[in-house]
């Protein structure tokens, strides 16, 4: 057992023990649930130390298609980091859990169930073989429907957890078919040598990436396989922060960024990544203005900032994704867990509710405040700098020296701008919304949220403000995302922000603010019934595309195979017995009659015989 | 071999046990289901003994073989061997015969008379152990037809609803399947003038003229596409799983389902390998509207069961994919299918069979709901034999559905796009699969909790399942384990039938 | 003036059983007990066995020229005289608890059973086609005699007047059949007919006469469409004279086909068709006619017809590309021996049953097993044995024997009418076992407990059966290599 | 005399004998007409026999055998008639139609 197995297998254990001492105490449930991430976190801060690491890849089994014990696993200075990442925000919702989820009865489940999801997006990160990744990818989605639907008795609950779970796994065909052609073409499931092989050969890489891309639209939510995510918000915030802002929807571009040569080595899917990322990333946050539930304006602005990562890697910077993927997942995780405490403390998740609760509840109030600067990109923070590295990198792209034509770079220029205008309006909306102007809703006495809650939200604010700094020269982050790489890229310190882009990114975010305060912020609610706040009809399309027409096919198989199959066979029976039915009438008791028919056969078998031996 | 008693032994202890049962007569009926569980644990124990004489190395070859003339008139030896392709299904039935033993020690179903139950429960064990030892043809026919009146019995006198019409449409279906398949044998026979299996299989078969091959080859998949179920030959499925007691659904999906897949790895493949060639793509096309037909018909179930059932038709269309690839990966994923689908329907059928008892009924119409609620352990154990069943990576399910895609990437017959095409929609069938297992979970499991009282799994269910449970998990991480022992038996195979690829 | 040699060992087992009957007569009215006739009848028949052993390879009744005399003595016949022989017995063990209740006068019943058992005997013997003729008469009649003998069954007459009208029809046809043989060829010994069907192909005539032949076969093996006669004949009769109509009289049917088939072997393409034709029709109508059937005794009959469809299948498959050989006759005489364990232990269950609660409507066995758990499981091995499904091995084991046949020399369609009738056969055999096992309803049966006066002969005749079932299941050989063991 | 005259003798015979069987209703007709039929082959079998002239001379025997074999039938037949009569009250064939099958 390796040191990543370890790292794997702690929180499974931990998940496993969880659920097996079911009935025990909630406090031995919450010991055992923080244990498992911390000690993950552990052993990834002990690898991450030891850096250089010598074997990019430690193989703990054999593989190969018929022996697949698929615990291959790799470490590289991508897959620590970002796992360092995710043992962080686990360990931190795992103690927010405590005191979110308080007075919830079925606790110990919901900890194992996360220690679980901790588990296996572990699995993903270090995965260095494609069964192995596999295996994690599913288990996520499980984990995912899980605690989406973790207080089945609402109606939406249970809706959105199906749905979650169901479209994921449409994007999930693409995923596995994707996988089989890789290990198809390349007779291996190890990641480096198939992605080496895939690479090689420009027609079996598009396709490959094209279907593994399907796969990832579906986990990190691009359009069109975006739906899902708006309502898994019906789950628990504390889930909602770990794993849709800043883990699962992370793994589909912690997958591309995996299988990265792959990807650069066939054009046109990457220019595909870029015009869906355009896509989500304006539409979402366009729908995320409108929206009138807290978190749901967070949902979408987590759609829109992924839109930025896949915009990156589809601009041909990996480096950039990441950047933006690990301060993303800090300051969005930051602010799931803030809404959760002002959900905990007013009741409901509904803007209309919330209003004026600066003085009530300032430690949220500061933490939000500096997630949502970060969100928008404000300049200390790590919001900053990991969008302007998105930037640099489609400005590098314009300027024609990436593999990707230029007006792609163009259009991820513009459009990501753009976005960060809208961006800065919602981002500003929601915090008027929540913490300035008259309280809504029912006075009820507000007060702080208890130690175990905002202790996370301080811990972490500290990388949303510092993290950024890492990306410049002086950081280790551009050469640590190098590191002990099987396939070094791009050369590093491409993340240090330009002029250029910063000047652009400045205008846009004074122009959003404008827009946002002269907004009639305090009427304009609205009750998210519009076209618009549904979702510009993306849920109507999957009802009308996949979901009336599977139900019709199901009414016509189940109706075919009731009515024409059984009755063919039945029929056979029946027929069979109506048939004996009518030779009994032969049998009607006269002698004569018998003998006489008897003696016909005889005539007409004699005449027959005869023609027959004739010719 | 010294130790070639264990084979027959493990026919003759089950038999004997039905005998003595039959003669025991009515005062047996106390100590009836405790004699089953004896007997099955000595079955058990002998499995073991299997497992520890077989030599992993020579997989490939037939081990502890008997062999004794019986019917020279009809060139039938009395001829037992195990190798690589048998033996994960030997002791797949010996553990869920044991299984279901256990579980009726306190649970006869409905009109009792628990001695004619158990004795018929054993005959059925021989049955099915002495179709996937059988070497012989026709003693392999034999054997497919000895299951075939106890599970008749079973359905009509221990199942509820219209059993009786249940029952008759399964055994005379499946008794027309295997006289169809018997015609099939004599051909091969009366053309080869030999009946051993492991001759035929290596090259005897082949000498055959071409047409003689095609007609043999169809009439005996014919017969076993009617045992696995094989689209549109599955009619008899659901109503039998309706109507059947949960011990005969555990054993009826758990098992019997296999012995059709297994007759083709073992008997058709490699003995007519020509017809195969062509016969193969027909097989994905078939295997592949079962997938996508059986996801889509349990979608649309009003009945627990009959969703179940329906599921097994699309699970086994994954493993006629596999089959139909006739590929190294493409068989041995087969073969995983098949040991993976019967422990984890027949762990979703004792789960459904407990949840009929505790509620009296499986149709969703009247079926309570809120399980999660009312009966936790039960509820979570719905939901890991569900999810395992839609093919959860990293529990068993998983590995039998993938590497058949895999194997179908690159068959070993030419028409390569059309079985890509196969591929993608067996995938799709996945998501479907997905779909109905949700809806089940949603509509039993969630939702309010209607009826309170319900106790929860009892100590002997989970004595009963809990083999199943851990083989579900050890398979799902580990599936080398099987692969290891299938693999060389299944490169044998795949060697036999390369002489006939183009 | 020739005379014939006549080696009177060579016909002793004939010569035995006709003696055993005239003293079972005599010994019915001198000890005014039925029973002794039974006892006689029964040494008479064990007598007869070593007789028709010894007899083997041997023959009498010789004319001029040494070759064809009258009877002759091969493997085969005196396979098939064992079987008439041993079938009697148990017919005989069946029937005495019938003479016992004064039922059935003894001595008389015994007396034309024997008789009609010497002809049996005597037919798979002759060498001509004047002895076949005779020999089927002398067992023919004397069954119409004993249909009728039942004390207090109006319907027995009608019974026997159906089963007499039907016999002297086909006889008269075969008669004339034989008329037109004897004319274009001028032969009626089987070794000039079998020299001169090989000399010249068949003229319209002769085609005509050998169709026109097959017709009192056809009856004594009461295959459609000569069959009409048997349900009711069987319902009018008492259960062992049905056993033995259906067991013993037509194992004399197939004996005179088997000797015309190897007669006119040359001629194969004009009967193997019409047998051809005839086998498909009767495997289906017999089954298809017993489905809805509810009479214990008529459900029998017509099973009995299906399973003479089946024994007619190798004989059939000469059409194809198989010649006639042992390859057709072992699959025979296999399958018949199989046929009569089985059939005969079914009759011998329905005679009990039949006798101690008089039940006639299969219903009436809802719940046998309750009552009678012995009874019970044997009647369910035979049907299951008729159906050819396990635990009966042996129907099934003799059904593969009779089916490679046909597929052996590519006659397709009827290996697919046996595939389907034994399909549809299974229907109603699976139909009444299942009623035995049934929960009896709620009206009381009169309990079967209770034994009848010297009814325990029957049951020793179920007993035989079982045993013989049994043993056969478990060395099908026994049945299946029977020609080749003598 | 050529073989044909007798050969149709036969035929007319065996014809009207067969008509008689299927038609009549009294049952001693019935006996008479299935004699006429058996008279019928006799004179064929004669006829045959002059024609062929062999040595045994089988045609002549069959014919007494069948003379024999018509005289056992009808010696069976007429018991069998005396038995049905006394149970029905009448011979006609046609009204012994008690043992049937009921397609109900």
């Amino acid at each position: 057992m390796t040191a990543p197995l370890v790292m794997v297998v702690l929180p499974a254990v931990a998940a496993v023990v969880g659920l097996l001492l079911g009935g025990m105490s909630r406090a031995a449930a919450a010991t055992i649930a923080v244990a498992g991430p911390l000690a993950a976190l552990v052993v990834a801060a002990l690898l991450a130390a030891e850096q250089p690491w010598d074997a990019p890849i430690v193989d703990a089994g054999f593989h190969g298609v018929l022996q697949p014990f698929p615990a291959a696993t790799v470490v590289d200075g991508l897959a620590v980091s970002v796992a360092l990442m995710v043992c962080f925000v686990a360990t931190l919702v795992q103690i927010y859990s405590i005191g979110y989820m308080k007075d919830e009865p079925r606790y110990s489940s919901y900890a194992a169930f996360i220690s679980l999801f901790t588990a296996a997006m572990l699995a993903v990160v270090v995965a260095g073989d494609l069964l192995f990744l596999v295996v994690g990818w599913e288990v996520m989605g499980l984990c995912s429907y899980l605690l989406i639907g973790q207080n089945w008795e609402q109606h939406e609950a249970r809706r959105a957890a199906v749905k979650a779970f169901l479209v994921t796994k449409v994007g999930d065909i693409g995923f596995i078919v994707g996988v089989v052609v890789l290990i198809g073409t390349t007779g291996t499931t190890l990641i480096p040598n198939a992605v080496q092989a895939a690479s090689s050969d420009s027609t079996v890489a598009t396709v490959a990436s094209g279907l593994i891309l399907l796969g990832v639209l579906g986990k990190s939510a691009q359009f069109p396989l975006h739906a899902w995510l708006p309502d898994a918000m019906a789950g628990p915030s504390p889930v909602s922060a770990l794993i849709h802002a800043a883990t699962m929807v992370a793994a589909g571009v912690y997958v591309v960024a995996r299988l990265y040569p792959m990807f650069l080595a066939s054009p046109e899917v990457l220019t595909a990544m870029a015009v869906i990322a355009c896509i989500t990333m304006l539409g979402a946050a366009v729908i995320a203005l409108v929206q009138s539930d807290m978190k749901r304006v967070l949902a979408w602005s987590t759609v829109s900032q992924l839109a930025y990562m896949v915009a990156a890697l589809a601009v041909g910077s990996r480096d950039a994704a990441v950047f933006h993927l690990l301060s993303h997942a800090f300051f969005k995780a930051l602010l799931f867990l803030a809404a959760g405490a002002v959900i905990h403390a007013v009741g409901s998740s509904a803007l209309r509710d919330t209003g004026g609760l600066r003085q009530s509840m300032p430690v949220t109030f500061m933490t939000m405040s500096i997630g949502l600067l970060a969100l928008v990109g404000v300049f200390p923070l790590s919001g900053f700098f990991s969008k302007e590295s998105v930037l640099v990198a489609a400005e590098h792209a314009a300027e024609g020296d990436e593999v990707v034509a230029p007006w792609v770079g163009w259009l991820v220029l513009v459009v990501a701008v753009v976005t960060i205008a809208v961006t800065a309006a919602y981002a500003l909306r929601l915090w008027m919304l929540t913490w300035v102007g008259p309280r809504r809703g029912e006075a009820r006495p507000i007060h702080e949220t208890p130690p175990v809650m905002y202790v996370p939200l301080v811990l972490l604010a500290v990388p949303t403000l510092l993290f950024g700094f890492t990306a410049l020269d002086v950081g280790a982050l551009p050469t640590w995302i190098q590191a002990n790489a099987t396939q070094p890229l791009a050369t590093p310190g491409a993340l240090t922000p330009g002029l250029l882009t910063i000047a652009l990114s400045v205008t846009a975010l004074l122009v959003g603010v404008g827009v946002g305060l002269r907004g009639r912020w305090s009427s304009g609610i609205g009750d998210g019934r519009s076209f618009l706040a549904r979702g510009l009809g993306v849920d109507a399309a999957y009802d009308w595309l996949a979901v009336r027409p599977l139900l019709v096919l199901v009414r016509w198989v189940t109706e075919f195979d009731s009515g024409v199959i059984q009755r063919t066979v039945s029929g056979v029976g029946v027929g069979t017995v109506a048939s004996g039915r009518q030779l009994q009438r032969t049998q009607r008791g006269d002698v004569q009659r018998y003998v006489s028919a008897a003696l016909t056969a005889l005539i007409v078998a004699v005449v027959i015989t005869l023609v027959a031996v004739a010719t | 071999m010294t130790s070639n008693w264990l084979l027959p032994a493990l026919l003759v202890v089950p038999l004997l046990a039905s005998v003595i049962l039959l003669v025991a007569g009515r005062r047996a009926e106390s100590w009836a289901t405790w004699f089953g569980v004896g007997v099955q644990s000595v079955g058990l124990v002998l499995m073991l003994g299997v497992l520890a004489e077989y030599k992993r190395n020579m997989s490939g070859s037939m081990q502890l073989v008997v062999d004794a003339e019986w019917v020279p008139e009809l060139l039938v030896h009395f001829r037992l061997g195990v190798d690589g392709i048998s033996l994960p299904l030997i002791a797949l039935t010996s553990l869920l015969g044991w299984c279901a033993a256990v579980y009726t020690v306190r649970r006869v179903p409905e009109p009792g008379r628990a001695r004619a139950l158990v004795g018929l429960l054993l005959l059925l064990q021989v049955g099915l152990l002495g179709t996937f030892m059988a070497l012989d043809l026709i003693l392999f026919f034999l054997f497919f037809e000895v299951v075939l009146a106890p599970m008749w019995f079973l359905i009509a006198f221990w199942g509820s609803g219209e059993r009786r019409r249940a029952a008759n449409t399964f055994i005379l279906y499946t008794v027309l399947g295997s006289v169809v398949m018997l015609v099939g044998f004599l051909i091969v026979i009366v053309k080869t003038g030999s009946a051993d299996m492991v001759a035929l299989a290596n090259g005897l078969g082949e000498q055959m003229s071409g047409n003689a091959q095609l007609a043999a080859a169809l009439l005996i998949l014919g017969g076993l596409a009617v045992k696995t179920p094989m689209w549109p030959f599955h009619t008899w499925l659901p109503d039998a799983h309706t109507a059947a007691p949960t011990v005969g659904s555990v054993l009826l999906a758990g098992v019997l389902l296999k012995m059709g897949t297994y007759g083709m790895v073992r008997i058709v493949v490699p003995t007519l390998p020509d017809a195969m060639v062509q016969i193969a793509p027909y097989l994905a096309a078939f295997a592949v509207i079962g997938i996508l037909y059986g996801a889509l018909a349990s979608y649309g179930q009003q009945d627990l069961k009959r969703v179940i059932a329906f599921s097994s038709v699309g699970h086994m269309g994954f493993v006629l994919l596999g089959i139909s690839t006739l590929s190294v990966v493409g068989i041995n994923a087969a073969l995983f299918g098949n040991i993976a689908h019967g422990i984890i329907t027949g762990l979703l059928f004792f789960v459904v069979g407990g949840i009929k008892q505790r509620t009296g009924t499986t149709a969703f119409a009247s079926l309570p709901r809120g399980l999660y609620a009312s009966a936790p352990r039960l509820g979570f154990l719905l939901g890991f034999a569900a999810v395992a069943s839609l093919g959860m990576p990293g529990l068993a399910g998983f590995w039998g559905e993938f590497l058949s895609l895999v194997g179908a990437y690159h068959p070993a017959v030419p028409e390569h796009l059309f079985y890509r095409v196969m591929l993608v929609l067996a995938a799709v069938g996945m998501v479907l699969a997905a779909a109905y297992f949700l809806r089940v979970l949603r509509r039993v499991g969630q939702g309010a909790a209607s009826q309170a009282t319900m106790d929860d799994v009892a100590a002997d269910e989970w004595l009963s399942w809990t083999p199943l449970i851990a083989l579900t998990v050890v398979l799902g991480l580990a599936p080398v384990l099987v692969f290891q022992v299938t693999d060389p038996a299944v490169r044998m195979v795949v060697e036999s039938v390369a002489g006939a690829l183009p | 003036m020739t005379i014939q040699s006549i080696d009177l060992m060579v016909l002793a087992p004939t010569i035995v059983v006709a003696l055993g009957a005239l003293v079972a007569l005599i010994a019915e009215l001198v000890t005014r007990r039925g029973q002794v006739a039974v006892g006689v009848g029964l040494v008479t028949l064990a007598f007869a066995v070593p007789f028709a052993l010894a007899a083997s390879g041997e023959q009498t009744l010789c004319g001029a020229v040494d070759a064809d005399c009258a009877y002759v003595v091969a493997p085969l016949s005196v396979a098939l005289q064992l079987i008439v022989l041993v079938s009697t017995a148990i017919v005989l063990l069946m029937a005495s608890s019938d003479i016992a209740a004064r039922r059935v006068p003894g001595g008389e019943f015994v007396f034309l059973i024997l008789c009609s058992v010497s002809g049996a005997v005597l037919v798979p013997a002759t060498n001509d086609l004047v002895t076949l003729i005779v020999a089927l008469e002398v067992v023919s009649l004397p069954t119409f005699a004993l249909v009728a003998l039942r004390r207090g069954e109006p319907r027995a007459a009608e019974a026997a007047l159906k089963a007499f009208i039907f016999s002297i029809a086909s006889v008269a046809v075969s008669l004339y059949g034989i008329a037109l043989l004897y004319g274009t060829t001028g032969a009626v010994s089987f070794n000039e007919l079998a020299a001169s069907t090989q000399a010249s192909g068949p003229s319209p005539l002769a085609t005509a006469g050998m169709v026109m032949l097959l017709a009192v076969v056809a009856f004594k093996i009461a295959a459609i469409p000569f069959h009409a006669w048997a349900p009711d004949t069987y319902q009018g009769a008492t259960v062992p004279v049905a056993a033995y109509l259906s067991v013993v009289s037509k194992a004399a049917g197939f004996s005179a086909l088997l000797l015309i088939t190897w007669t006119f072997s040359a001629w194969s393409q004009v009967w193997a068709p019409v047998v051809a034709v005839l086998a498909g029709v009767t495997m289906l109508g017999g089954n298809l006619l017993a489905l809805r059937q509810r009479l214990a005794v008529r459900l029998l009959a017509w099973s009995s017809i299906a399973q003479a469809g089946y024994i007619l299948v190798p004989l059939a498959a000469v059409a194809g590309r198989l010649e006639w050989g042992p390859g057709v006759t072992n699959a025979v005489v296999g399958y018949l021996v199989a046929y009569a364990a089985m059939n005969l232990g079914a009759f011998a269950v329905v005679a009990v049953v039949a006798r101690r609660t008089g039940a006639v409507d299969w219903a009436d066995y809802r719940g046998l097993a309750r009552r009678s758990p012995g009874l019970a499981v044997a009647l369910a091995l035979f049907l299951a044995s008729l159906a050819g499904l396990p635990p009966g091995l042996i129907g099934l084991l003799v059904k593969v024997r009779v089916l490679i046949v046909p597929v052996g020399s590519g006659v397709w369609w009827l290996a697919a009418v046996m595939a389907v009738a034994t399909v549809i056969g299974l229907a109603y055999y699976l139909a009444w076992a299942a009623q035995l096992f049934r929960q009896p309803d709620s009206e009381a049966r009169p309990s079967v407990a209770e034994p009848e006066t010297g009814s325990w002969t029957s049951i020793v005749a179920v007993a035989i059966c079982l045993a013989l079932t049994v043993t056969f299941s478990i060395a099908p050989s026994l049945a299946l290599g029977l020609v080749d063991r003598l | 005399m050529h073989l044909s005259l007798p050969l149709l003798l036969s035929v007319a015979l065996f014809g009207i004998g067969v008509y008689g069987l299927l038609v009549r209703r009294n049952a001693i007709l019935v006996l008479m007409s299935v004699e006429l039929m058996l008279n019928g082959v006799n004179v064929s079998l004669v006829a045959f026999d002059v024609f062929w002239a062999e040595a045994l001379r089988a045609g002549q025997s069959l014919a007494i055998f069948v003379i024999t074999i018509a005289a056992a039938e009808i010696g069976l037949g007429l018991a069998i008639l005396l038995l049905l009569y006394r149970m029905r009250g009448s011979i006609a064939v046609d009204e012994a139609t008690d043992l049937r099958e009921d397609p109900a």
